[in-house]
């Protein structure tokens, strides 16, 4: 990622941040319909395992088996199943927060989609629990825009921790 | 820990009940530890896992590191992973390949064999009593298989693998040894740590059909599943030895809309092949088996996808104990080396999308775990003289369910899915091994 | 726990020491758990919590978590919130208000007295053994109320509520009991966790005005409160039974410059109809009213804003013990329901500048709270056999005070709130309970 | 929060986000005075209850009852207590730091005020402790432009915790 | 820092924000060798000690002691020995993450020469470790623009904590 | 804790092996909490750290907060650094100066010689029992020094620092006596926190010099160190009474290619003015002192820098522990106050490059100590009847070395530091002290 090369300029990293902010704060306050209509149909929306391996190796990341490996249909059925009467993970709703930062966006070889890398800080209170959870690592997007509006075309999301200390994935990330 | 209090258990547990305190108590942790973890077999990985010489992978048997590495000869061998000079964990990795791991600390080298082969100025600095011989890595007591199946045993006068699986076996050769080629790992297990304790969780996949009408109704309200809230009782739960269960569930009919848990035709042949008419005639009406091999190791062997699509997948856990009120979950999906590439990739989809972290039956499963932990920790739940009725309750089909002899399985089976045999055998299994105070002994503070 | 060791403690405690071990130590907290926790009133809410038939709120008694319905003939009643099936918790919630409460792991449903009213597929699946009518929720063996508190208690055994409060009764009727209507709880209680062991907190409230000249001395620098560092010894600490005691504070004169604590005259003829002479003398007179009933419940009744424009508030606090070195703190704000709205509005606010998380006076005290325990976990405080002096000082008019006989309330009142004797008496009666085996025996580990 | 719609641009939003972050960073050096300064006569600060309840009820923020319902007054009180010489409570200091992200910015009715959302992760490391403390959730200002200057007409912390995790709320949000 | 006062401007602070994330990038993703390239030849990169002492003290870092004062030779150093095969600490390595947020530049005396103050919280997940580490804090760089590139000509890092819960300081901050 | 595991102890420790689960055991901890960090000499700062009547430093003693004051006659002393009236810490800063501690709890203050000064209304409010002189801080029962090396001991019985320290005063002489106006603290001590053993980590430093040819071997591969695997060999180890023990490292020669470890020739008149000729002799040829002082007070003293111009530094260190598993690192670096500033300069920079937090040796020593824990807290480590062999291995110069009758200094020295006889003799003294049950009786839980 050589400096200011292939650089996006001010608006537009201000025009697709702003998108990745109103997209945490829907999911953060449960609005994941509206969250939907963010996605592209074709979106890729995948999470690979972190693991522990000799630096020789040249990766970390095991795409072979992942947490998540959704389609919009897959991620539509889990909203929708957020909304029924037995979504017990989630009702009473914990509270979720998407901290969002180190933003870096590249054009790509498509015109309106740019790759975008996002650090991301999850946490989550559940209940009257002392202790909360947390979740951390980052994001790698292809953000389109479709007639004028930003939509997340794909989205790979790296886990920094080999054994999550989550108690479930109920969370879009 | 009193004796009385241990007999008292003894008592409910005969008349279907299990006092809430044994589940979060510390010293009844203590125990299981001491008893349990450190006299029964416990799983390993699958040897797909370990590919080639020189492979290896880490794992947890409780709270010891394990190494497991494939030697020249392609033995499999399991190895406490400390380093035997000052007890350095020597290998951090979840896997690789090596010729020689090398301990960081001080430089001592161990061989695929566990013998210690390189000590630095060895010869130089060391004296007679010094003898290489003696300081390979420490091998886990017991390390068998079955079916690909690799397990290890902390205690060296422990049964075979094969005579503690007893009749366990015959259903793992369906699910396990049906296709020719056998059942591969795919990448690695998933990790991850929830609030619940290891007993709840093995019982919830050994024992406890009867959670998923109401835990996983949204699959209902999805349309998913049926909306008959017996649908998960139809088929036989299957007793076994020490602890083992097995549920085979089926549909209303007694059929499965999926001959053979929906596997594509052109795998029949081998399975006609490799199973015997008992098994095929059971594998060709299963929905779901879901079971539990004592004490922590569990499989659920399901279809997901849409009705008329559907696709098989298999899946193994480890609850791995991390206290009285956490678990390290470890999931492996496996599947037939022998199928179709698209079915696999098919049949993985399903998986995820049901169990694992973000599966979404796995994410209710969760919440109530977590549950059982939140009530358990004050005096009312904790009350060891039952003060306060604090006893759960494992009355199902105690008193009016009578064993279906003509079940063509294996095992003493109950016409019902819906019935707390099982978690009855568990407890008292379980029971049976924290008053052997023979077990274990010589385990620490 | 040695004998020797409690005999020990009992004889400084009779000297006016507090050995500076038994703050933090784990095995004299265990023992409060069962001894103290398990065998004692403990304050769950207040009657204006629960409004209609179907209202309910979660609470915890120490590590238990409760449930408090109130049903359809106005009745409050409480519960272990946990599933009588396999001891889930039935209800995650603050607070809010259903018929029933289902539990998710298997469906078992409770009607608002707790009865088990549905079972999935009951009928279908148990025998006879299961009789509904035995798995209903479980009750707090106790539950009584006195001026609209709440109160659980553990122990079947345990002398009634109004015993047990004694003669705090009578300073309650004043703080709860004056105006028609009663007093009515705003919003929920704040709720936070602090570095603190509970014993301190509650000594701080209950027995300890001492401490607000210099904790509290940046008041005094505002401006906001007297120079005079004896300003908030002027009035009686009043010993009562069983640990509890009360400060009526006043000032040099013995008067208050805001008669009944500022309230407004419209409220005085209520005052006058609802208490008897005493009462309304000392309510006249005092300015805070702070005191605690033991184990763990403070309050405080006070004046905010500046002179001239003093509003009344009245605080309760429980000090929820999650370990020897941390409490959760629990806040509630009350105010008579009858008074008018915008006083109610200065109230609250004359409240949050003062206490609760974000309160001026409140942040020093967690400042000390955690300081004693910083300093209470070594080996010279925690030394058991005292060899380094390693006990607090609990002199202060031990030699040199008599009570005021013309007090003209209940229990033994001394001429000053700078004085220890409370805190002597709240140390007599904890340790007479954690030395008294017969109390809650048959508490776990 | 549709998108784009209602933008209020690159520009303004730097000004706003660094006025965000100056604001932080003085809190963070304890320049209350200063800080001060930055808080309009008439602000609202406020920080209600979070509750876990059933997901049927519209929302789990208790407004009723709060940490704090602070005027200008109240807020200017606090600041002066912490500058005298018996406030133990951060004296010696802790150290505090305010991470603020996921910067939100939309126009009002009203010209010259901006309704701001921000996330906020408080970290707080007192003495020597080893265990640190910390405090998450969302801020809903009010910023309004005072000739030529920004300043905080009003704000609204939302805790994400039911029971916090903080000994005490002596720091500002 | 009064405000609007000495402003960048939008289009600088996005180019400094950016390269402080690309920054971040190279390290969390261990490209070390790249990250040498942004740091200036007379690079000063100090980070002192935070105490705890009376709010009388004009100040609670020390600077007479440090964690590290290094050089660009220092850091080289640092750099290539962890690419040597016995770098045990960080083979295999653990997963390492900077959030850098609240980014304030000021100009300097000396052109092309800007005061970036950035609060870091740096989070790390060693091989199969439940707990995982983190440090926090402020860095206040002197930012550099070199025939067009921007490079870190000076930085000092301020912990927040006086007894750091990192098991050793093997990472960039 | 069984007598017969302690024996076991005993007997494995004198073949030169040491039972892993020591290491780790929570009940051992508690013993050396007892034992040893209750009736040993422990390090608690350096007299240059307070410079003047007023200044004030506070310190760790295990769990107790201790402050240390310099008085108006300029004398040390060390308090419990808890107000004695209810406990409250005094003093949460790290170091300042003041002529009088008041406590925020209720105003009590303290003089620089720790008497009770201030008692807020005290002559008011308090009566005859209560004698301020009585109520003076609890002074730490022994302080005493050497070559400006402030320790306490919570022992009053404990034989003087003196006789504790033995013949290593003759080598501290060398280290902190050699040069006028003695050593001087920079700044203050970093401090952080690791995942270690406190055992684990003195024996690294005072018995460990083979660990230096693979944990520091990315010192080799950068060309700062020699290649021969043996360079950390050359020299003698030199065991000491108590526990203690040194290695004084010099090259294969047996002579330093820097005199005096690279100091300027400015300061040798200094030295050889200080020194008598055994220390000068082995001065001009040591390359690196490293050592400890049991329990838990490290030392090195090395030169950094490229050849040529090495630069010496001397750093202490205390590995306070914080659990079985976890110790707070404190690291001093000192330097002879006569040393031109540039050359402190140079020896600074050397210091931080390779110790402390950010140092590049320090850093791979970190992730050995952690790795230890991590492959120490399960069934085949911690089996207390070492069914595994699960022992650490000590046997190095066990039976092929003979001491050097030559070597100038005191104590028993082995000629090379490849050797566990320093080791040995720690884990001889520790187990003398853990099997003592004289020793530090009355401490707590
Ligand atoms: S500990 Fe492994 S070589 Fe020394
Ligand atoms: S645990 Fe509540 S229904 Fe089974
Ligand atoms: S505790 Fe220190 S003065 Fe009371
Ligand atoms: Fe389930
Ligand atoms: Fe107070
Ligand atoms: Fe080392």
């Amino acid at each position: 990622m050589n400096q200011g090369v292939r650089d996006v300029g001010t608006d537009l990293h201000y025009e697709i941040s702003q998108f990745l902010y109103k997209e945490a704060y829907l999911l953060d306050h449960r609005q994941y319909l509206d969250w939907l209509e963010l996605l592209t149909d074709d979106i890729k929306y995948v999470m690979p395992l972190r693991v522990t391996v000799d630096n020789k190796k040249e990766t970390n990341l095991i795409n072979e088996m992942t947490y998540f490996t959704d389609t919009k249909e897959d991620i539509t059925m889990k909203v929708e199943r957020l909304y029924t009467k037995s979504a017990w993970v989630e009702n009473p709703a914990p509270r979720q927060r998407h901290f969002i930062s180190n933003v870096m966006i590249e054009p790509t070889s498509v015109v309106d989609e740019y790759c975008v890398r996002s650090y991301f800080l999850f946490k989550r209170s559940r209940a009257s629990e002392i202790n909360t959870e947390e979740l951390f690592g980052e994001r790698e997007d292809i953000i389109r825009r479709v007639n004028g509006e930003w939509k997340i075309a794909q989205r790979t999301v790296y886990p920094d921790q080999a054994v999550l200390t989550v108690m479930n994935l109920s969370m879009f990330l | 820990m009193k004796a009385e209090e241990l007999q008292q258990i003894k008592e409910k547990v005969e008349e279907g009940y299990l006092p809430q305190w044994v589940v979060t108590d510390p010293e009844i942790y203590k125990l299981e530890q001491e008893r349990i973890f450190g006299t029964t077999w416990l799983f390993l990985g699958h040897e797909s896992e370990l590919h080639e010489p020189g492979s290896y992978i880490t794992r947890m048997m409780a709270d010891d590191p394990i190494l497991l590495m494939k030697n020249k000869t392609g033995e499999i061998k399991a190895f406490l992973n400390s380093c035997t000079h000052r007890g350095t964990r020597l290998c951090t990795e979840d896997f690789g390949k090596k010729k020689t791991h090398t301990c960081p600390y001080h430089g001592w080298s161990y061989n695929l064999d566990g013998e210690l082969i390189g000590i630095v100025a060895g010869n130089k600095v060391y004296g007679e009593k010094m003898d290489k011989s003696e300081w390979g890595l420490r091998p886990v007591p017991r390390v068998e298989s079955y079916q690909g199946m690799i397990f290890g045993n902390l205690d060296h006068n422990a049964v075979s693998l094969e005579e503690y699986l007893g009749e366990m076996k015959w259903y793992f050769d369906i699910m396990l040894g049906r296709s020719d080629g056998g059942m591969e790992v795919r990448g690695l297990p998933q990790r991850w740590v929830a609030k619940a304790n290891w007993k709840m969780t093995s019982e919830n996949f050994a024992a406890d059909p009867y959670h998923v009408q109401t835990t996983h109704r949204s699959a209902v309200e999805m349309k998913l599943t049926p909306t008959d809230p017996l649908y998960a009782s139809f088929g036989h739960q299957v007793v076994l030895s020490d602890g083992h269960g097995i549920n085979v569930i089926t549909s209303a009919t007694g059929k499965s809309a999926n001959k053979y848990q929906g596997m594509p035709e052109s795998m029949w042949p081998m399975f006609e092949k490799n199973l015997n008419n008992e098994q095929l005639d059971i594998f060709s009406r299963v929905t779901t088996f879901v079971g539990g091999v004592f004490p922590n190791l569990s499989f659920l062997s399901s279809c997901s996808g849409s009705e008329g699509t559907k696709h098989n997948h298999l899946q193994f856990r480890v609850w791995r104990p991390l206290g009285p009120d956490k678990v390290e979950i470890w999931v492996w999906y496996m599947i037939d080396k022998a199928l179709p590439e698209d079915y696999k990739e098919k049949s993985y989809k399903g998986f995820l999308a049901t169990f694992g972290a973000a599966g979404t039956f796995e994410q209710d499963d969760t919440e109530n775990w977590a549950r059982i932990i939140e009530a358990s920790q004050g005096r009312m739940s904790r009350d060891r003289k039952l003060n306060y009725n604090n006893v759960a309750n494992y009355l199902m089909g105690l008193d009016n369910l009578e064993p279906d002899v003509k079940f063509p399985g294996p095992g003493t089976a109950y016409p019902t899915c819906y019935t707390d045999h099982i978690a009855r055998s568990m407890h008292k299994y379980w029971l049976e091994l924290i008053m052997n105070e023979s077990r274990g002994e010589g385990c620490g503070d």
